[in-house]
């Protein structure tokens, strides 16, 4: 009997998180199919079709509206953004984790409350950086600003993980033959490869959620990322194009969210090195 | 092979391994932070980048600004029950997804869905979600008889308005924003979770602890490093973000009540032009903030310590 | 959204991601190739206008006048709520674009933008007398500087559901402000839907707002840039809104974006809405049945006779100072446009209209049928709204007529004196819609609210006197 | 080969002096052993010989030549972590190849290397494997062999044998003693257990408190403390230590026997109050006090006491160590 109550109860509680997790999500999916008439009469069930489905909003989204060249824009940037993190916070973290004393602790610490700056209002003083750089509406201007709020959270990250790969191991490899740069390729990074897969993942998840900057420095529809492209091309004035935005916003989530389940463990295992050490 | 010899040394190593990261901090971050300050102490507009310094005469007007003191509070309401329920929630949910069961690959993916899609996209499908009108909860309400006839358990109207009614739009505020990051915490939570050692719980289960007894005395103390981690962090996002406010409800139902600090700044500064006051919205809890994050991360390292 | 354009961006996509390397370098000599020798670029921003087909009209027009004028012509569109960080970042930078389009009064950039009086003039001297509410959103009179100028306005007329106002005997919609409160309350009693006037922290409420106060003689500013908000006049608008959400609204209406009202009413949930034809033209589309029952009036009088819609877009054009050196083709550019009206009037679905009806009409295809013996936009105007020929067949016919003479009851935002960034800041801190809800809501009495408000609007007024961009005194 | 040299070495970690003036010379070919309590400075001394520490002051030469700034890799070291310090993501192969490939080593050349070594080590059938699917004593082979496979000047090995179990280390330490035999490789190796040092040293150096106390064959260390602290560090049961004649007298517990039981024409009689008696099965040790200061004696196996009672005891004046009270230096003579 107990135990009945346990079983139950544990796939109560995963049923109550799958709903609250996915519901919006079924939504999206229904929606994309949905004829506008059907959706905009409130009588109907929201929940599936009263009106036989329709591809038009698919049509709309990846023949008639940018939202392929979207996606790929945010992968560009992605990809960009995840390899800048790391050129800059793989050494960062090493060094802090590794080789300076106190002060590295007060700098890691300073790292992680570049945070604390609300985004909201910094874009304006970083648009003329970007202009100096003459980098306006192009993707070039998000790749140079996103790791602005990717490489403190990878730092930290990674600065942990590095603490709790034995310091030996690290020695041996000096021992062995390696400068103190090759010990760092040949053997530190290999055994943090866990904690660099997280930072990927995270820094990735990050880069497609960010919309302030990309709102102020990206202009030309083509170079836009999935968030801001998306509001612009599918939000016209005081109609909302639902159909498509559910189908994008639903079609964009999967494939990371298909990373994350793939690479859970992985994910798990880096950042409890990480986080506790 | 100088160069080499000289990269084998820490003195010479290690500031150059942080050098690029303090150069790019310092123009990315530092020199717009730099400008935002100088922002709230001058009386720079949106469509005037000359201005001149005024003192502290912008902060004194948001102190004295009703809308400010309300966003105030309304930030701080928001991001303690948030992260309260998140970190609540994420225990639960990281608990469950230790076990073994048929299907966890499906669950998973569902489960971090949420987290992974952008979150201006999600926050739309949510404005579809919370419909004053369309909305499907409302509809399923309805359908269970619990909406829309007179004896109803939630009344006679026909929706309710979820985002319309002052407090059932911070819930709906707060919701999404749960919905949003207990992702992410369950992660993070799980694996401190597994960084726990196993003969730590089993010394405990022998020594004749029960579930909340290890929970309280055992796992929690030893997740406190992580727990503090998490909350840092989901505080952050939850207190910089306004995105999901400004989607949901530009700050109202007016007046103002699901205002935070972060939507207040854009809409003093963008919306209405005067971004010194904006900045010193934005800065207004800097101090605070920094020193909050500071005393946690110093805790967080102590409890490692020992 | 060009089919043709997008078919083929999507194309270069999908080729980057499969074949990549084997269609990549023929994209690029292709790209390579047909640039020359050094042109001009003339970059505008501007919404992506509600209306995809204007866009598409739109685009196009631009290419080909830069063809013409030996100029490569950008066009980037963004989301209407993006404009004002946008160009805030561009003024920051100081670089950008040579020509942004605003849907409302940019005041607040008066300092980082051209004086445009010599294109005023010269459009006045082309096209005849401007309307004056488009002058009042383009022109400070402070400082005397033209900072924007408005080639078109968007009218705001209220959409009411014929079959319900039938059935309570106004088959012809309301007059009066009077007319709404009592038989949408009738209508609402009776039938069960409710008006969808909004009181939340968006456009829209904050249009019926004002076009409220208005209509009971009243508003934020007089002429001469003065607060005048907390006057009993202001007290008797608040009290009536209260009145008008107690008995004819729901609480959704605290709710609302820009989008709601128009959802609302295409799901056959309002009674009446105040907003452009839009809402009347998504539902054409969507649920042509409820299109189809969509009738319009103008602006609803109020109690001493007066009645004043907002207008619902105002497109005003600056130049910014950084972009001095193609401020001449920029002027070209919206003057020819100006001369074009009649086309951005039809692409718009007549969502637009023009800031100078005298402006003749050119000769040659347009791309619609010509309107017999139009010789001004005017007259095209008028044609257009007496037989809407976007009407669904089978459509009553006349529907837009009561817009006919919509100029005369269409004002700016800070109405009766010129938009301002006071008026812009209280605008767009939603300082109206928060005075009225909070009445609304029973959370203080109206002449409390009217009070705070005033004094909210005060500081505002002071703070941007100090700056030098408002009249009056403290 | 080569030998090592530590001249006035000294190392300060912030206040702390982890080793302070060690002069200290290795021989080629030889094992040293430095021995010490935990916190003797003795792993800080061998760091520094390995280049993972740089000196506060000194110099330390290999093959007289000053290493003080070349780095570990081109000191020609190798180094035996008491962890293994295995690549735990490379097989036991690649862990033994590893300091060869980074030489750019041929493969074909590594290849003879590495089952040169492993066959040395008799893990030649491991080589597939992960070090996490390895014993403890395998972990350790594999170590010595990375260590060993690319012929280092000089041998640094950091307590390597205590992860083993008791039988094991036994075991090992006449394994290690050969190899190190065979091989002829200058060895440092650091432990504080003395069975270890005495067994396996050449020489012994004996570190206390960052000082170096004494160094000799493990027979010198034995039969000749240099002081207090090492008379008392080396021995099963440690020695006594009893206050004659304002000199400290040290005398091991085996020459401390009943009177009858010792020879020879100088004695030092000493009333024995025998508190207790441990039996160790080959001997017994009995615990208890001598002038109301505690002393131990190693006892023939049958010989019959009675704890609680007084016994007449002695030691052979040949047998007693000197000390002086103050400077708790030996005493010739």
């Amino acid at each position: 009997m107990k135990r009945f109550l346990a079983r139950s109860g544990f796939y109560g509680g995963l049923t109550f998180f799958v709903l609250f997790a996915a519901a919006p999500f079924y939504i999206m999916l229904i929606t994309m199919f949905k004829r506008n008439h059907d959706l905009l009469n409130p009588a109907n069930n929201p929940f599936f079709f009263t009106e036989p489905p329709t591809l038009d909003h698919v049509k709309l989204l990846f023949l008639q509206s940018l939202y392929p060249e979207f996606l790929l824009n945010t992968l560009l940037v992605g990809i960009a953004v995840v390899a800048i993190t790391l050129v800059l916070a793989v050494p960062a973290a090493f060094s802090l984790a590794r080789i300076a004393g106190g002060w590295g602790q007060n700098l890691a610490i300073g790292i992680f409350l570049t945070y604390l700056i609300p985004p909201t209002l910094l874009f304006i003083p970083l648009s003329r950086i970007i202009s100096l750089f003459g980098l306006e509406d192009s993707l070039w201007s998000l790749i140079l600003v996103y790791p602005t709020f990717t490489v403190p959270f990878c730092t930290w990250l990674l600065m942990s993980f590095f603490k709790s790969i034995p310091k030996d191991i690290e020695e041996q490899a000096l021992i062995d033959g390696c400068s103190r740069v090759g010990a760092f390729f040949r053997v530190l990074f290999p055994l943090a490869l866990p904690g660099i897969v997280t930072v990927i993942v995270f820094a990735f998840t990050l880069v497609a959620n960010e919309y302030i900057y990309a709102l102020a420095f990206i202009q030309d529809s083509a170079k836009k990322t999935i968030g801001i492209g998306m509001t612009t091309e599918l939000v016209r004035g005081d109609v909302f194009y639902w159909g498509p935005l559910m189908g994008g916003a639903l079609i964009a989530s999967i494939p990371e969210a298909l990373l994350y389940t793939f690479f859970l463990d992985r994910i798990v295992a880096g950042l409890a090195a990480g986080t506790t050490r | 092979m100088k160069t080499k010899r000289l990269l084998d040394r820490d003195e010479v190593l290690g500031p150059l391994c942080l050098l690029p990261v303090v150069i790019y901090m310092a123009l990315f971050i530092g020199f717009p932070f730099v400008m935002s300050f100088v922002y709230s102490i001058s009386n720079v507009t949106i469509g005037n980048p000359h201005y001149r310094i005024v003192g502290l005469q912008n902060f004194i007007a948001i102190v004295e600004d009703p809308v400010f003191r309300k966003s105030l509070v309304n930030t701080c309401i928001f991001t303690f029950v948030s992260i309260s329920i998140v970190i609540v929630l994420g225990h639960i949910l990281a608990e469950l997804l230790r076990r073994e069961f048929r299907g966890k690959w499906v669950v998973r993916f569902l489960v971090m869905l949420p987290w992974t899609a952008p979150i201006a996209l999600g926050a739309i499908g949510f404005l579809w979600f919370l419909d004053s009108v369309f909305s499907p909860i409302d509809w399923l309400l309805r359908t269970w008889g619990l909406l829309g006839s007179p004896d109803s358990l939630f009344g006679a109207q026909s929706n309710l308005y979820w985002l319309g009614r002052p407090e059932l739009a911070m819930t709906s505020v707060i919701l999404v924003h749960v919905w949003r990051i207990l992702p992410l915490a369950a992660v993070i939570l799980l694996a401190g979770m597994n960084a726990i050692p196993r003969e730590i719980i089993e010394a405990a289960q022998v020594d004749g602890a029960g579930y909340f007894r290890r929970l309280f005395h055992i796992i929690l103390p030893l997740l406190f490093p992580v727990i503090g981690v998490t909350i840092l962090f989901a505080t952050f996002f939850t207190f910089t973000d306004m995105t999901v406010v400004w989607i949901l409800t530009k700050g109202g139902p007016p007046p103002n009540s699901t205002q935070v600090l972060a939507s207040l700044a854009f809409l003093k500064g963008i919306a209405g032009g005067d971004l010194a006051q904006a900045a010193a919205v934005a800065l207004f809890f800097f101090p605070v903030l920094a020193g909050i994050a500071a005393i946690v991360l110093r805790l967080v390292k102590k409890a490692v310590v020992t | 959204m060009t089919g043709r354009i997008s078919r083929r961006r999507f194309l270069r996509t999908t080729g980057m991601g499969t074949v990549g390397l084997a269609l990549g370098p023929a994209i690029l000599t292709s790209g390579c190739t047909k640039k020359k020798a050094a042109r001009r670029t003339l970059r505008l921003l501007q919404w992506s206008h509600f209306v995809p087909r204007y866009d598409k009209w739109f685009d196009p027009y631009c290419k080909k006048w830069g063809e013409e004028h030996n100029v490569d012509v950008i066009v980037d569109h963004i989301s209407l709520s993006d404009l004002r960080s946008t160009f805030a970042s561009e003024v920051a930078a100081g670089r950008g674009h040579d020509l942004i389009e605003f849907i409302d009064p940019p005041s607040d950039f008066e300092p980082s933008v051209l004086d445009l009086s010599d294109l005023n003039q010269e459009a006045v001297k082309r096209f005849g007398a401007q309307l004056p509410a488009t002058t009042k959103s383009s022109y400070n009179p402070f400082t005397k500087k033209y900072y924007g100028f408005c080639h078109g306005w968007t009218i705001d007329p209220g959409d009411y559901r014929k079959s319900l106002w039938e059935k309570v005997g106004m088959p012809d919609g309301p007059r009066t402000w009077e007319d709404l409160l009592v038989y949408s309350a009738r209508i609402k009693s009776q039938l069960g839907v409710q008006n969808g006037i909004g009181i939340s922290q968006e456009l829209d409420s904050n249009m019926a707002e004002r076009a409220l106060l208005w209509s009971f003689d009243t508003g934020t500013q007089d002429e001469g840039e003065q607060v005048i908000l907390d006057n009993p006049k202001t007290v008797e608008a608040v009290k009536y809104m209260t009145e008008l959400y107690q008995k004819t609204l729901t609480p959704e209406v605290f709710s609302w974006n820009p989008a709601s009202n128009n959802q609302l009413l295409i799901a056959g949930k309002a009674s009446y809405i105040l907003n452009s034809i839009s809402a009347y033209r998504s539902a054409q589309k969507d649920v042509p049945e409820i299109a189809k029952d969509v009738f319009f009036t103008p602006a609803l009088k109020g109690p001493r006779g007066s009645g004043w819609a907002c207008q619902h877009v105002i497109y005003v054009s600056v130049i910014p100072t950084f972009a001095k050196a193609n401020a001449d083709l920029a002027k070209q550019f919206l003057l020819d446009l100006c001369a074009n009206y009649d086309r951005a009037m039809w692409e718009s679905e007549l969502y637009a209209s023009p800031s100078f009806f005298n402006a003749p009409v050119p000769e040659g295809d347009r791309g619609y049928t010509r309107v017999e013996g139009a010789k001004i936009l005017r007259d095209v105007f008028n044609a257009w709204f007496a037989n809407d020929p976007y009407a669904l067949p089978g459509e009553a016919k006349g529907k837009l007529l009561p817009l006919q003479d919509a100029e005369k009851w269409s004002a700016n935002v800070g109405h009766p004196g010129p938009a301002s960034p006071a008026e812009g800041e209280i605008f767009g801190t939603f300082v109206l819609p928060n005075m009225f809800a909070r009445v609304a809501q029973g959370k203080q009495s109206a002449e409390e609210s009217v009070k705070q408000a005033a004094a909210e609007c005060r500081k505002i007024f002071d703070k941007w006197r100090a700056q030098g961009l408002v009249g009056g005194k403290g | 080969m080569a030998t090592v040299e530590f001249r006035g070495v000294t190392k300060n970690f912030g206040q702390v002096k982890a080793t302070d003036g060690v002069d200290l010379a290795i021989k080629d070919g030889e094992l040293l052993v430095l021995l010490g309590p935990s916190g003797s400075g003795k792993s800080t001394l061998m760091r520094l010989c390995a280049g993972l520490e740089q000196p506060t002051s000194g110099t330390i030469a290999i093959d007289g030549v000053v290493v003080n700034d070349v780095s570990p890799r081109e000191r020609g070291i190798a180094m035996v972590f008491q962890s293994y310090a295995l690549y735990p993501h490379k097989t036991v192969f690649d862990n033994i190849a590893f300091p060869l490939t980074v030489e750019h080593m041929a493969k074909e050349d590594i290849r003879k290397k590495v089952e040169w070594a492993a066959g040395l080590f008799g893990i030649g059938r491991l080589l597939d494997r992960m070090p996490s699917q390895l014993s403890g004593g395998e972990r350790q082979r594999v170590a010595i062999a990375r260590a060993l496979v690319r012929r280092p000047r000089v041998l640094l090995m950091d307590e390597p044998l205590s992860n083993l179990d008791a039988k094991e280390r036994h075991y090992a330490r006449g394994e290690l003693k050969k190899f190190q035999r065979g091989i002829g490789v200058t060895t440092i190796y650091v432990t504080h257990d003395q069975v270890e040092a005495m067994g396996l040293g050449d020489r012994i150096a004996v570190l206390c408190e960052g000082r170096l106390r004494q160094v000799g064959t493990p027979e010198e260390i034995y039969d000749r403390p240099a002081d207090i602290f090492v008379a008392g560090f080396i021995g099963i049961p440690p020695m006594n230590f009893i206050e004659r004649e304002g000199r400290i007298a040290g005398f091991r517990p085996e020459v401390f026997r009943p009177l009858e039981l010792v020879q020879g024409d100088e004695l030092m009689r000493l009333r024995y109050r025998i508190e207790r008696v441990e039996n160790l099965g080959g001997y017994r040790v009995a615990y208890g006090v001598v002038d109301g200061t505690p002393i131990l004696a190693k006892l023939p196996h049958r010989y019959p006491v009675t704890e609680g009672e007084e016994h007449d005891f002695a030691v052979s004046i040949r047998d007693i160590h000197f000390f002086h009270k103050d400077t708790g230096l030996r005493i010739e003579g």
